[in-house]
């Protein structure tokens, strides 16, 4: 299965490259943007048919390593 | 120089050095009538946020480099201009984050690949220099057909191998220049290597190639 | 009464004094206010009676202790600005992020004096890497900590010339993060934190205002004090080396045309201690309005305003007339600015939100009325059994054992895995770089060059506080003499215990002591420091760790400064000092091969230190390699030089105690024969006896026999293989 | 409306972070580790109600500034 995990920054922690991304995109005249986060989407494979079990597996990895519980949350999503 | 540009003033000190005269110009200018060429100098435009150079590119500034490129004028790209370079398609290719992940500072060997440039014009061809890298994204990717290579990473002797290959760029490419040897961008930084009471005056061979290169418009 | 203030961490009486000056009981913000200004870190509440002991004066000293940075005159008409700071705390819980801004905020202490930063040095210690229970963790700590100071350091654009590292069981829970910065500026640049005119205007520039490290702990998620506020909990402060870096230049331009009258940083306590700080040293006071403060998320409080510590931010104090132009240097250099407030003659901070007034009190009571602490102070008992016992027992391995086991340890091993991440070249000043003892900086402009270096020891400072931190001293001013400068000032970082602890406040008085008859026998001022208190975990204190940097100035420029790297076959090896007398008490011998910490370091001599550090200033314009005998004795100084020379050596001295012993007042100078080390060294009375000669593929010291090749690969690969 | 964008990889440019990420947690325990592949994930704030707008503005973004063909694809989803 694959499964894709989205980290981002929690919220009230300062994303200095979120808001100077969203600046460079206002200057180029992208005036509807508002704030810009940027993040990680880490793709793992993950040797199993069961979805459920891909999941809890990935969210160990994520508590393990794969994110850093100070400074990030993240979402899980099973792709197939 | 963009906000975050930071060798600014060792650039303009190492072309002063070599019998330039340079003048420092911040990227919101349209203008650079009068001048003969053109240097990116290294740091961090934009901070390096979302991919290095890729804000930079945008400066209103960057038409005017692109027109002197296209009028055969002497532009060149070190580290960070090198990235910006690539980000605007002056120069092919893009510039990663370094194999190991790690920022890297420390000298490197160059094995001169072409003297068809403005960089290493006053160069020959397999001649080994000594210059320092100082970057975390240069690990260079994908060189279209065209363009071409001028520097490689080698060992003392100018062997090409992965051992001195420093940050895992793709043939061991250090530096590129577009085929009419107008537009040049390497990663190492030839204006730390100006005098040997620095560690090495190699650079001194690279910068003093551009100076040449920069007959009166 | 309420019991808000001991939730941000005041005791009863604290609060009581609050009362006192203000007469009546103080609302939320204004008790904000005062539990951060006086808290230990920004009040140094139970140092501040102690650190007056450390000698300040010196006639070429411009700003002593108490100001953002020292300020010492070069000649020439150049000014240094050095400081020194911890990030300890911050960087045990986010490495990367601790580490980062502990950077920017040294660098903006240094810019506000009103120099440029042009060099950083980092003195780090961890628990050991190797650890079969910690080590992982231990090894995600150092390798955050140096990918931050990377990643701010080289991106902000100022260099890391050096530094240290060390590893020690105490350092398990409480990493130590310290980092010096040295600026430099013409002297019509200085800017005191003054906070100009009344009348004049206060301008808050840079970064936004956010919930940032709030309170640095969850005091403000309480119930009483934010109900029911989950996502408002304190968040990690999180740097942004690009702000910074247009900070520095805006700052700079600001200066250079004189468009302010004061200036101060944003750091520990926020606008709290901006807003307050200037106008009390100059007897005035300031009308603040928040709502003018440009902010990063909404729905913030008076107090998370004035508490947030947000990075990147200077107050300037600028004249009406100047306002415009302020802000339109602050635009072009692509920074946010504010007009917050105004200097007053009422001397009161008074403080507005949302249209109404949430602060009103003393401004001076913030930062004077702050308390001082006589604290217990008691010789641990521990100690004197320590003293008696043998450092070594029992017979001594083998000389070539010990040396490869020193080597192969990290605190010894090659260090360049931490400085080739870090731009150490940025400006083209750097003469002597990592990797050898002190680094070495030219001045443009001048004939003349600056020297810097950092150094601590906790083992020989756990062993005796004061002889510790002495020889600390001794030690960090021959690691700049050996480049070719006279020390000339001095800046401590002192990370100790719980101060709570009686023995730890002996420790720390013992270490001002040796700290300050050190500098008293070599003639450097203190020009400033800092003091981190509650570095424990796990139940127990760390050892006492005194950090000092030591700022020299070559004068004239040495030709060719020394290198490790520059001996050569044929060349003759030399020993200058004290090579009699014995001290394994703490030394990293007693460490790798016994695994235990015990003795009495001997006493340094203050006099022998002195003529041999000003033996060093003078040969390191004459010989090819002078180094400093420390961590690893004789028999590692040697190696160190074989091994960066490529070039093995024949070295006669074979006693063990001898080549591993750590006794203070020693170098090592390689030169060709018939070389000036006699000569200059008879000149201020110290001994010299050449040892042996450069040469060969092996290093033979003392009828050891270790080829040069196996020695280089063990001490490269002393930190990375524990990775 | 909020948009994610997923950036990954181009296949067949070197992901040494992803090998080593996927090494790193097989070495954890995690033996059914198949490949990683670490990418970013640009949350974008759009003004506008339109799905179809919020994705095209995005998509020209991605063209424009917030990705680089030569190394990375780009996907879009739109949030809410
Ligand atoms: N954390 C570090 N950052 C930068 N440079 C370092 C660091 N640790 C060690 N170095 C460099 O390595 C060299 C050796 O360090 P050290 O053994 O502590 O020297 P010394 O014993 O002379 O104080 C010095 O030049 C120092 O600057
Ligand atoms: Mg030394």
């Amino acid at each position: 299965m694959r499964v894709r995990v989205n980290v981002q920054r929690r919220p009230g922690i300062a994303d200095p490259e979120g808001s100077t991304t969203a600046q460079a995109l206002r200057s180029l005249g992208f005036d509807e943007v508002g704030t810009v986060a940027i993040g990680r989407a880490i793709l793992v494979e993950v040797e199993t048919d069961d979805q459920d079990e891909a999941r809890g597996r990935v969210e160990e990895m994520c508590r393990q390593l794969l994110t850093n519980p100070v400074l990030e949350d993240f979402e899980i999503e099973v792709l197939a | 120089m963009f906000p975050g540009t930071n060798c600014e003033h060792d650039v303009a000190y190492a072309l002063q050095e070599q019998g330039a005269t340079a003048e420092l110009v911040w990227h919101t200018s349209e203008d650079l009538s009068g001048f003969d060429g053109v240097v990116l100098p290294g740091g961090f435009a934009h901070g390096d946020y979302l991919r290095t150079g890729a804000i930079a590119r945008f400066s209103p500034i960057m038409e005017e480099v692109a027109r002197m490129a296209a009028g055969g004028r002497p532009v060149l790209g070190i580290c960070n201009g090198f990235q910006i370079l690539c980000e605007a398609g002056m120069l092919s290719g893009a510039l990663m984050k370094n194999r190991d992940r790690s920022f890297l500072c420390r000298p490197v060997h160059l094995r001169v690949e072409s003297t068809n440039s403005i960089l290493t014009r006053e160069a020959r061809v397999g001649q080994v220099i000594q210059i320092p890298l100082n970057s975390y994204e240069g690990n260079y990717v994908a060189p279209a057909a065209g363009d071409q290579v001028i520097l490689r990473y080698c060992g003392a002797d100018g062997e090409v191998d992965d051992e001195s290959n420093p940050n895992g760029s793709v043939d061991a490419i250090a530096g590129m220049a577009n085929a009419a040897g107008n537009v040049a961008g390497l990663m190492p930084h030839p204006e730390r290597a100006i005098e040997s009471v620095l560690g090495s005056d190699d650079g001194a061979l690279l910068i003093g190639s551009f100076v040449a290169s920069l007959q009166p418009a | 009464m309420s019991a808000l203030h001991r939730q941000l961490g005041m005791t009863d009486a604290e609060y009581a004094t609050v009362r006192a000056i203000l007469a009546r009981e103080p609302a939320p913000p204004e008790l904000a206010m005062y539990s951060v200004m006086w808290s230990e870190h920004c009040s140094y509440k139970s140092s501040r009676v102690h650190l007056g002991r450390f000698p300040s004066e010196a006639p070429w000293v411009v700003v002593g202790p108490g100001e953002n940075a020292g300020v010492i005159d070069l000649g020439d008409g150049w000014l240094a600005a050095i400081r020194i700071e911890s990030h300890n705390h911050p960087s045990y819980v986010e490495p990367y992020q601790g580490a980062a801004t502990g950077v920017g905020g040294m660098l903006r202490d240094i810019f506000t004096m009103g120099a440029r930063p042009i060099a950083l040095w980092d003195a780090i210690r961890f628990g050991p890497l190797d650890d079969p229970e910690a080590g992982a963790k231990n090894a995600y700590l150092f390798d955050g900590v140096v990918k931050g100071i990377a990643g701010y350091g080289n991106a902000v654009g100022v260099p890391t010339v050096g530094g240290e590292v060390e590893f020690d069981d105490c350092y398990t829970h409480n990493p130590l993060v310290n980092v010096m910065c040295l600026g430099i500026m013409q002297a019509e640049q200085l800017q005191l934190g003054s906070p100009g005119q009344v009348g004049d205007i206060g301008v808050l520039l840079g970064a936004s205002t956010g919930r940032d490290g709030i309170g640095g702990a969850s005091i403000l998620a309480s119930a009483s004090f934010e109900p029911g506020s989950e996502e408002k909990r304190p968040s990690v402060q999180v740097g942004d080396p690009f702000e910074e870096k247009k900070l520095i230049e805006a700052c700079l331009e600001l200066y250079d045309k004189g468009l302010v009258t004061g200036v101060q940083d944003l750091g520990a306590a926020g606008l709290s201690c901006a807003t307050s700080e200037p106008p009390s040293r100059a007897g005035v006071g300031m009308d603040v309005d928040l709502d003018a403060v440009h902010l990063r998320e909404a729905g913030m409080t008076a107090a998370e305003i004035l508490m947030s510590e947000s990075q990147e931010r200077m107050l300037a104090f600028v004249e009406p007339a100047n306002v415009d132009k302020v802000l339109a240097i602050a635009s072009r250099w692509e920074i946010e600015s504010a007009v917050i407030g105004s200097v007053t003659d009422s001397s009161l901070l008074r403080v507005y939100h949302q249209g109404e007034k949430v602060v009103e009190i003393p401004a001076a009571s913030l930062t004077e009325d702050a308390p001082k602490l006589h604290r217990d102070i008691s010789q641990p008992g521990w100690l004197a059994e320590l003293w008696d016992a043998a450092p070594v027992a029992g017979s001594r391995p083998t000389n070539d054992e010990t040396l490869l086991a020193l080597l192969d340890d990290p605190a010894l091993g090659d260090p360049s895995v931490v400085y080739q991440q870090y731009d150490h070249m940025l400006f083209l000043n750097t003469l002597v770089g990592p990797g050898s003892d002190g680094s070495l900086l030219r001045l443009r402009g001048t004939d003349k060059a600056l020297a810097g270096t950092v150094d601590g020891n906790g083992r020989l400072c756990y062993l005796d506080p004061r002889r510790g931190s002495e020889r600390l001293v001794y030690e960090a001013a021959l690691n700049v003499a050996v480049t070719g400068a006279r020390p000339r000032a001095l800046v401590d970082n002192l990370n100790f215990g719980n101060p709570e602890h009686p023995e730890v406040m002996w420790q720390f008085t013992e270490s001002i002591e040796g700290i300050s008859v050190a500098c008293e026998a070599l003639g450097i001022p203190v020009v400033g420091g800092n003091v981190s208190f509650y570095n424990e975990g796990g139940g127990s204190n760390i050892h006492p760790t005194p950090v000092v940097g030591v700022l020299g100035l070559a004068d004239p420029v040495p030709r060719t400064a020394p290198g490790l790297n520059r001996a050569e076959a044929g060349m003759e090896v030399w020993v200058l000092g004290d090579f009699d007398t014995i001290d394994l008490a703490g030394s990293a011998a007693q460490r790798v091969s016994w695994h235990v910490l015990a003795g009495r370091p001997v006493q340094p001599d203050a006099d022998l230190a002195r003529r041999l550090t000003e033996v060093a200033a003078t040969l390191a314009h004459l010989v090819p390699v002078l180094h400093d005998v420390s961590a690893g004795g004789l028999a590692v100084a040697i190696a160190e030089i074989a091994i960066k020379s490529g070039v093995g050596a024949t070295i006669e001295e074979e006693r063990w105690d001898h080549l591993f012993g750590e006794a203070p007042h020693r170098l090592v100078a390689v030169t060709p024969s018939g070389g000036p080390v006699e000569t200059v060294a008879a000149g201020l009375g110290i001994a010299t006896r050449r040892i042996g000669t450069m040469g060969g593929d092996r290093l033979d010291i003392g009828g050891s026999n270790t080829e040069l090749a196996t020695a280089k690969a063990v001490w490269q690969s002393a930190i990375g293989s524990r990775l």
